[in-house]
């Protein structure tokens, strides 16, 4: 059986809209890239990816699709930002 | 480079930018207040709620003002954002920033809105009579 | 247009260039605060005297905020101008304007401020450690 | 004899230095440009011309060496500014 880490994911804006959620727990295979996280987050919500260009933070830094996902890294789906 | 960068749900005070960046080496302080707008492409707009990554968001107006203290002989950045609901007239955000100089005072705050509106992590939902939706950024 | 020029003796009072702009029409206040440096091509200066030809002064600044006008959409525009002594630190200028959009706001205010130096007849003469001169400008 | 408008002149900044007064009356012709004033000027304080790059206003106006000076014309000698 595959390893899994679990991380937390934070919704924000829009995508804490459409995940009807601040945070959720998602298990994820120990060779994770943001990219590959991309996929599940799609199945989970479709409404994300027709919705919605977001990024994904990694403890609170942009990060890229080729990204590998550390264990217990803080993840947070990044609607286009609007302040000022 | 002093730093003053707040996320914060109460008013914002204007005063306390000036304040912060004031000083007798600095002949130049640029501030932008950011004031909600009462109408939207000719519709009426209620109020604004603002939602934030605060962790990131602090974290990223903190590389914007080291970013600008690469391009420009900057001795001061200050950064107060308002969160929650603000109401048309009541500021969103005050930015400040301190030179000896005007001309790169004038260019550094313009340079940190511009920055702020790209990366930080601040999302505004907007309430009219025709109902609420999340601003998405224009290009 | 609103319009708000002064110049005073009195020490300005920078929530009064907020107050006055601020306008749930325009979402991008800018000001300006010019403060008095403390020191010159290594120099200290001790302190500036501001000297004034108080109406015409007036008028040309008035003057200034009417090319603004032509320029740029925007909606209010202050100007307190020190005159006599003033010390390190303190402002000897704020100058606000305000507009819908941010770019235009920034841009009208760093114009009012080149314009101001070139064309409105106030003289500062700068007291420093080696004496006192009147400052000309630089180009 | 020639007929003659008296002028109030008013001095400011380093120009008020020089003539060590904040204004003084001029009696000049009754035909007298801005050029001809800065002529007599010249005359009676040398110090303006060689130490001093000066503007003349009129009625509170940047007024050019060609513009004629009207009777109870208030006039300034303007230094360069430094405002601001």
């Amino acid at each position: 059986m595959e390893n899994l880490n679990q991380i937390t994911v934070l919704c924000f804006g829009k995508a804490r809209e459409i995940t009807q959620t601040k945070s959720f727990s998602l298990a994820i295979p120990v060779e994770c890239t943001v990219g590959e996280l991309r996929l599940m987050l799609c199945e989970l919500y479709p409404a994300l990816n027709n919705d919605l260009a977001y990024a994904i933070a990694l403890n609170q830094q942009y990060a890229q699709n080729e990204t590998m996902i550390a264990a217990n890294a803080e993840v947070a789906i990044i609607p286009p930002v609007s302040g000022g | 480079m002093k730093l003053e960068l707040k996320l914060s749900s109460d008013p914002l005070e204007m005063n306390l930018a000036h304040l912060f960046v004031t000083s007798p080496e600095c002949g130049a302080n640029v501030i932008f207040d950011g004031v909600v707008r009462n109408s939207k492409k000719g519709v009426q707009v209620t109020h604004l709620d603002f939602e934030a990554y605060e962790p990131m968001a602090l974290a990223e107006l903190e590389k914007i003002a080291h970013e600008i203290a690469d391009q420009w002989p900057i001795q001061a950045v200050f950064v107060h954002h308002r969160t929650g609901i603000v109401y048309p007239g009541q500021s969103a955000v005050i930015a400040a920033v301190s030179s000896p100089h005007r001309k790169d005072a004038f260019e550094a705050c313009a340079f940190l809105l511009d920055r702020l509106k790209q990366t930080v992590p601040i999302w505004k939902k907007e309430y009219t009579a025709d109902g609420a939706e999340w601003v998405t950024p224009t290009p």
